[in-house]
C-alpha cells in the first residue's frame, strides 16, 4: 500500500492539502484564515486534477511542428477544466473578501462566533 | 430537427445577455427585462416540452460542432423541460408578487444588479435543468451560488452579511466536495458528460475495477449537493439567511435554488451514474436517514422559533428532508415522490414567504409572532394565501402537500424495510407541521390591533396577482394530480434512457 | 528532475499546514503567497504551462494582492475605531 | 528596525486573535459605525455569560476537532487515491479516445495549435460561457457591497498614495510597460502556445494595479472609470455571447459557420478563438483592476 501511496504521491499531497484547507474552511472561527482554506481547498483538488492528466516522459498538448502522435502529447482536458476552477476560485474568494470587509466595518472583529454573537445581542436590544 | 430545438439555447443565452444588459440600466427597466425574461423562457420550456411529448424520445442538441464524448450538449427530455418551465413561472410571480417590498428594500443606486443577479440564477437553473455535462454543472452551480449570495446581502444590513457569509461557507464546502467527486470520477472513467459516464460506470460496476474511488465519488458529487441544497445536518444556514434576507430572495432560494441543485443532483443519478450504480452503493440509505432526520428536526427548529420567517425557513429544512426521504426510498416511487414535492414546495413556499412579508407590513414591519395578531384580517388576501401554504405544507387533502406526502408513503410502502421509518417520520412530521403552521394561522386570525390599515390598492394588485396564481396551482394540482403524475413518471422514464 | 520533485512537493505540504496554523495573519497571507507560486512551479513540472502562467497570475498575483488589500483595510478601520476611542 | 518593533509592527496587521472577554467589554465604549444604535452601547448583558462560556469550551475542543476532521478525511481520501489510476500511468481510464481525438484532430478542427486553448474554446465551450461569467457574477455581488455611491471616496489617502516611494515609481515606470506587453502577449499567443484569454487579462489587469499602486489612481481614472468599464464589459460579454450561440446554433443544425479554422500556426487563425480570447483578456483585465479599485477606494 504504502508503495502504490508512494508512486501516487502528487495524488496524496493533493488530497491531503484538500484535508487541510477542508478543515480550516469549516472549523477554524477566523474569517480571514477561512478563506486562505478555501483557497488551499480549491488549488488542492486542481493540483489533483491536473496530476490525472499528466503521462510521463510526454510533454505539454501545445503541437510541435505538426505533429499529432497521440503517443508525445499528455492529456489536455484536466488543464481546461483546472483554468475553469481557477477562476471560480478567485471570483469566490473576491466575493468572500468583499463580505469580510463589511463584517470588520460593523463589527470590528473577525472572529465569526464572536460576530454571532454580537449580533444576536443587537438584535435582542431591538 | 425542428426551430423550437433551439429555444433552449436561445433561452439561456438570452439570460445571460439580459443579466449584462442590466448592469446599465436603471432599476425599474431591469426588472422589467427580468420578469419579460422569465416569462419567456416559460413560454419557450412550454413550446419544448410539448414538441419533446410529441416526439416521444428524448433529444440532445449540439453546443457546438462534436457530439459526446467529446463537446458540450444539452438534453431535451420531458423533466428537463418541466421543471425549467416551473422554475421559470415561479420566479416570475416571485418578481411580480414581491414588486413593492423590493422597491423598499433595495438602495436606489444599486437597484439593478438585483436584477443581474435573478437573470444570473435564471440562466444557471436553466443551464442545470438541461445540460447533460456534469462540469458544465459545475460551473453554473458556482455561478448560481455566487448570484445567491448576491440577492442575499443587497440588504446590507449586518444581518444579512453575517448570513450570506455563513451561506457561502457552506455552499463553498459542498462545491469543493463536488469538484473533488467529479475530479475522481474523471480520473477513473475519463467521462464528464453523462451518457458517457452512464456507459462506463456501468462497465467499472459490473467489472468491480476502482470500486472504492467510484463509490467514494457518488459519496463526494452527492454530498457536495446535498450540503448545497440544505439537507439535515448543514442546514444551519437556513433560518439565518431566509429570515434576514429581502422576501423575494428567501422565496427564490428556497423555492428555486435548492430545487435545482436537487434536480441536477437526481439528473446525474438518472442519467450520470445510473441507478443500478447510486441505489447499489448504499449511499441512498444515508441520504434517508438524513431525510428523515432533516424532516423532525426542521419541524422541530420550526416550533422554537418566534419569528415567522426563521419558522419558514426551518420548515424549509424539513421540507427539503422529505425530497431526500423520496431520493432514498428507491429509484422508481420514491422518487417520483421526491419530484412531486420539489413542485409542491416550488410553488408553496415562495407565497409563504410573499405573503408574510405583505403580513408583517401590516404589523409595522415586525415579524414576530406577537405582533401579527389579527393581521389576517388587515389584509385578506395575504391571510388567505398563507393559509392556503400552510395546508398545503401540513398536507390537508385537495392541496399539493396531500399528494407528495401521499406519493411518499406509497412509495414507502412498497419498500420492504424502509416501510415503518417512513410512515412513522411522515406521520410524526405531519403532527409536528399540523403545530406549528395551525399555532401560525390561529395568531393571524385571532383579533387584534394591526398597527397600519390596509396596504396601498397597487400593492394589493401586484400581490395579489402572483397569490392568486399560486394559489390556484396548488389546488389545481392538488385536485387533478393524476396528469401531473402521469407526466413525471413519463419522464422519469425518459431520464435514465440515453438520447 | 526527482530531487526538485520531492523538494518542491515537500514544500507544498509545509507552505499550506503553515498558511492554515500560524497564528499572525499577515505571515499566513505571505506564506500563502510562496504556497501559490510553489503550486505553479508544480504544474511547469506536470507540463501544463498554461495552468502555471494562470496561477502565477492570478493565485501569486491579483488573489493575494485582493487579500493583501483586505488586511490593509481592516487595520486602517481598527487605527480609526482606536483614534476615535482617544 | 529592531526586532521588537518589527514583531509590534507584525502585530498590527493581525485582526483575529485577540482575547474575547477583553475585546467584548473594549467594545462597550465604541461608537457605533452606522448610528443607528447609538442609544444601545455595547455591554455583556448577565444572559450572555453563558453563550461566553459555551464558546470558551468549544474553543479549547476546537484544535481537538479540527484535526480529528482532517484526519477521518485524509484517511478515507488517501484509501480513494490507493485505488485511482497511478500518477504519470499511460493506460490510465482519463486517457481515453475523448484525449485521442483531442490532440490528433485538435489542430485540424479548431485550428489551435495549443490543444487547450482549442478544447476549452471550441469542444467545450459551454463551460467556458460559463467560466467567464462566473467572474462577471463576481464582480457584481463585490459591486453590491463596497460601491461607495456619494462618490468622494478618501482623497486625504488617495494624495498619499500619489506620494509613494521613488524607487517603487522608477521601477513601475520600467516594468509596467513589459507587463502589460506580455500580457497582450499572452492573449494573442493564446492559440499559438500557452496562455489564453484569462491568463493574460491577470497579467494586464496586474501590470494595471501595479501602475496605480506607484502613479496613484488619477491618471487612470481618465481613461477607465465606472462608466468605462461597465461599457467594456458590456460590449465583450454581449459578443461573447452571442458570438457563441451563433456558433452553438450552427452546430446542433450542422451548418457551415462563417469562421474558419485558417491555416493552424499563423496569428489570425483558428476562427473564433482569438476574438475570444481577446474578449475575455479585456474583461478579465478590467475586472481585476476594478477589484483592486472598490477594495482600495470604494469606487472605480
Amino acid at each position: 500500500m504504502l508503495q502504490t501511496l508512494w508512486d501516487s504521491r502528487v495524488n496524496c499531497i493533493a488530497v491531503i492539502l484538500f484535508a487541510v484547507g477542508f478543515a480550516t474552511l469549516l472549523l477554524h472561527r477566523n474569517l480571514f484564515k477561512k478563506i486562505l482554506g478555501l483557497n488551499i481547498m480549491d488549488t488542492a483538488s486542481c493540483l489533483l486534477l491536473t496530476s490525472l492528466g499528466y503521462i510521463e516522459g510526454r510533454t505539454a498538448p501545445i503541437i510541435v511542428d505538426g505533429v499529432t502522435d497521440v503517443q508525445r502529447y499528455g492529456n489536455p482536458l484536466p488543464a481546461g477544466l483546472v483554468l475553469t476552477g481557477i477562476v471560480v476560485s478567485v471570483s469566490v474568494t473576491a466575493v468572500m473578501l468583499a463580505l469580510t470587509v463589511r463584517l470588520y466595518e460593523r463589527y470590528h472583529t473577525l472572529d465569526l462566533d464572536e460576530i454571532y454573537m454580537l449580533a444576536r445581542q443587537e438584535e435582542g436590544e431591538k | 430537427m425542428s426551430f423550437i430545438a433551439n429555444l433552449p439555447l436561445f433561452c439561456i443565452v438570452a439570460s445571460l445577455v439580459c443579466s449584462v444588459i442590466s448592469s446599465v440600466l436603471n432599476g425599474k427597466l431591469a426588472r422589467w427585462l427580468s420578469m419579460a425574461l422569465s416569462l419567456a423562457v416559460a413560454v419557450c420550456s412550454l413550446l419544448v416540452l410539448g414538441m419533446v411529448w410529441q416526439n416521444g424520445e428524448p433529444l440532445t442538441y449540439l453546443m457546438g460542432h462534436f457530439p459526446h464524448p467529446w463537446g458540450n450538449e444539452i438534453r431535451l427530455g420531458i423533466l428537463e423541460s418541466f421543471f425549467s418551465f416551473v422554475f421559470a413561472a415561479v420566479m416570475f410571480l416571485c418578481m411580480q408578487g414581491a414588486k413593492i417590498a423590493l422597491t423598499q428594500d433595495l438602495e436606489a443606486g444599486k437597484r439593478q444588479f438585483y436584477f443581474v443577479m435573478t437573470d444570473l440564477i435564471q440562466a444557471a437553473l436553466l443551464v442545470l435543468a438541461y445540460t447533460n455535462d456534469i462540469f458544465t454543472g459545475y460551473v453554473f452551480i458556482e455561478i448560481c451560488t455566487l448570484a445567491s449570495c448576491g440577492i442575499l446581502m443587497i440588504r446590507q444590513t449586518g444581518r444579512a452579511i453575517l448570513a450570506s457569509v455563513r451561506y457561502m461557507i457552506f455552499s463553498l464546502i459542498g462545491s469543493g466536495l463536488f469538484l473533488l467527486g467529479v475530479t475522481i470520477l474523471y480520473g477513473i472513467t475519463g467521462h464528464l458528460l453523462l451518457p458517457s459516464l452512464h456507459e462506463a460506470a456501468a462497465e467499472l460496476w459490473h467489472t468491480g475495477d476502482y470500486r472504492i474511488p467510484l463509490t467514494s465519488s457518488i459519496c463526494l458529487i452527492t454530498v457536495g449537493l446535498a450540503i448545497k441544497s440544505g439537507l439535515f445536518p448543514f442546514h444551519y444556514w437556513m433560518p439565518d439567511t431566509y429570515g434576514c434576507a429581502t422576501p423575494c430572495s428567501s422565496a427564490i432560494l428556497s423555492g428555486l435554488v435548492s430545487k435545482g441543485y436537487i434536480f441536477f443532483l437526481l439528473k446525474v443519478i438518472f442519467s450520470g451514474f445510473g441507478t443500478e450504480v447510486f441505489y447499489g452503493s448504499g449511499v441512498q440509505n444515508v441520504l434517508f436517514v438524513f431525510g428523515i432526520c432533516g424532516m423532525i428536526f426542521g419541524s422541530i427548529g420550526a416550533i422554537q422559533e418566534n419569528d415567522i420567517f426563521r419558522m419558514l425557513a426551518n420548515s424549509s429544512a424539513a421540507q427539503i428532508g422529505y425530497v431526500y426521504l423520496g431520493i432514498g426510498i428507491s429509484p422508481e416511487a420514491g422518487v417520483i415522490g421526491a419530484l412531486f414535492h420539489i413542485l409542491t414546495h416550488a410553488v408553496t413556499k415562495p407565497v409563504l414567504f410573499l405573503s408574510a412579508s405583505r403580513l408583517s407590513d401590516t404589523a409595522g414591519g415586525s415579524k414576530r409572532f406577537k405582533d401579527l395578531q389579527g393581521s389576517g384580517y388587515a389584509f385578506p388576501l395575504a391571510g388567505f394565501a398563507f393559509s392556503l401554504g400552510a395546508l398545503s405544507m401540513i398536507g390537508i387533502p385537495m392541496t399539493m402537500g396531500f399528494m407528495s406526502k401521499y406519493l411518499l408513503a406509497v412509495a414507502g410502502l412498497e419498500a420492504t424495510f424502509k416501510a415503518v421509518p417512513t410512515l412513522l417520520a411522515l406521520a410524526l412530521s405531519t403532527i409536528l407541521n399540523t403545530f406549528y403552521f395551525a399555532r401560525t394561522i390561529i395568531r393571524l386570525y385571532t383579533p387584534g390591533t394591526p398597527l397600519s390599515s390596509a396596504a396601498p390598492w397597487r400593492a394589493q394588485a401586484s400581490f395579489g396577482l402572483s397569490a392568486i396564481c399560486f394559489s390556484l396551482l396548488n389546488l389545481g394540482a392538488g385536485i387533478s394530480a393524476s396528469p401531473l403524475i402521469a407526466l413525471l413518471r413519463h419522464g422519469l422514464e425518459f431520464f435514465g434512457k440515453v438520447g | 528532475m526527482d530531487a526538485i520533485e520531492l523538494m518542491l512537493l515537500g514544500l507544498l505540504l509545509v507552505c499550506g499546514i503553515a498558511t492554515c496554523l500560524s497564528r499572525n495573519l499577515l505571515v499566513s497571507l505571505v506564506i500563502f503567497m510562496a504556497y501559490s507560486v510553489v503550486m505553479s512551479i508544480v504544474w511547469v513540472l506536470l507540463q501544463a504551462p498554461d495552468l502555471a502562467i494562470t496561477e502565477a497570475a492570478v493565485g501569486a498575483g491579483v488573489s493575494s494582492v485582493l487579500l493583501f488589500l483586505t488586511l490593509k483595510k481592516i487595520r486602517d478601520i481598527r487605527k480609526k475605531v482606536q483614534d476615535e476611542k482617544k | 528596525m529592531k526586532k521588537s518593533e518589527f514583531r509590534k509592527w507584525l502585530k498590527s496587521w493581525d485582526a483575529g486573535e485577540f482575547d474575547f472577554t477583553e475585546a467584548l467589554s473594549d467594545r462597550a465604549s465604541l461608537p457605533q459605525p452606522d448610528g443607528g444604535s447609538k442609544d444601545h452601547p455595547w455591554k455583556l448583558e448577565p444572559i450572555n455569560r453563558l453563550e461566553q462560556g459555551e464558546i470558551k469550551s468549544f474553543r479549547k475542543s476546537y484544535p481537538f476537532f479540527a484535526v480529528v476532521l482532517c484526519c477521518i478525511m485524509i484517511g478515507f481520501l488517501l484509501l480513494t487515491v490507493e485505488h485511482l489510476p497511478t500518477f504519470g500511468a499511460p493506460d490510465a481510464p482519463a486517457h481515453n479516445e475523448v484525449m485521442e481525438r483531442y490532440v490528433e484532430k485538435g489542430m485540424e478542427e479548431t485550428g489551435a495549435v495549443n490543444v487547450v486553448a482549442g478544447v476549452i474554446l471550441d469542444y467545450r465551450a459551454f463551460d467556458t460561457l460559463g467560466e467567464s461569467h462566473v467572474l462577471y457574477t463576481a464582480a457584481t455581488a463585490v459591486f453590491i457591497l463596497l460601491l461607495s455611491l456619494k462618490g468622494g471616496g478618501e482623497p486625504e489617502r488617495e494624495r498619499k498614495i500619489m506620494q509613494s516611494d521613488p524607487l517603487l515609481k522608477s521601477t513601475a515606470r520600467i516594468i509596467v510597460p513589459l507587463v502589460i506587453v506580455y500580457g497582450i502577449y499572452v492573449i494573442f499567443n493564446g492559440h499559438l502556445g500557452p496562455g489564453g484569454g484569462f491568463s493574460g487579462g491577470a497579467v494586464i489587469g496586474g501590470g494595471l494595479i501595479l501602475y496605480a499602486i506607484a502613479f496613484g489612481f488619477e491618471p487612470l481614472d481618465k481613461i477607465l472609470n465606472l462608466k468605462v468599464y461597465r461599457m467594456i464589459v458590456l460590449c465583450a460579454l454581449c459578443f461573447y455571447s452571442l458570438a457563441k450561440c451563433y456558433s452553438f446554433f450552427c452546430g446542433a443544425n450542422h451548418l457551415e459557420t462563417i469562421f474558419s479554422p485558417g491555416k493552424a500556426g499563423m496569428i489570425f487563425s483558428a476562427g473564433l478563438i482569438l476574438p475570444l480570447n481577446i474578449a475575455v483578456g479585456i474583461v478579465v483585465a478590467c475586472t481585476m483592476y476594478g477589484f483592486y479599485s472598490i477594495f482600495q477606494r470604494g469606487r472605480i
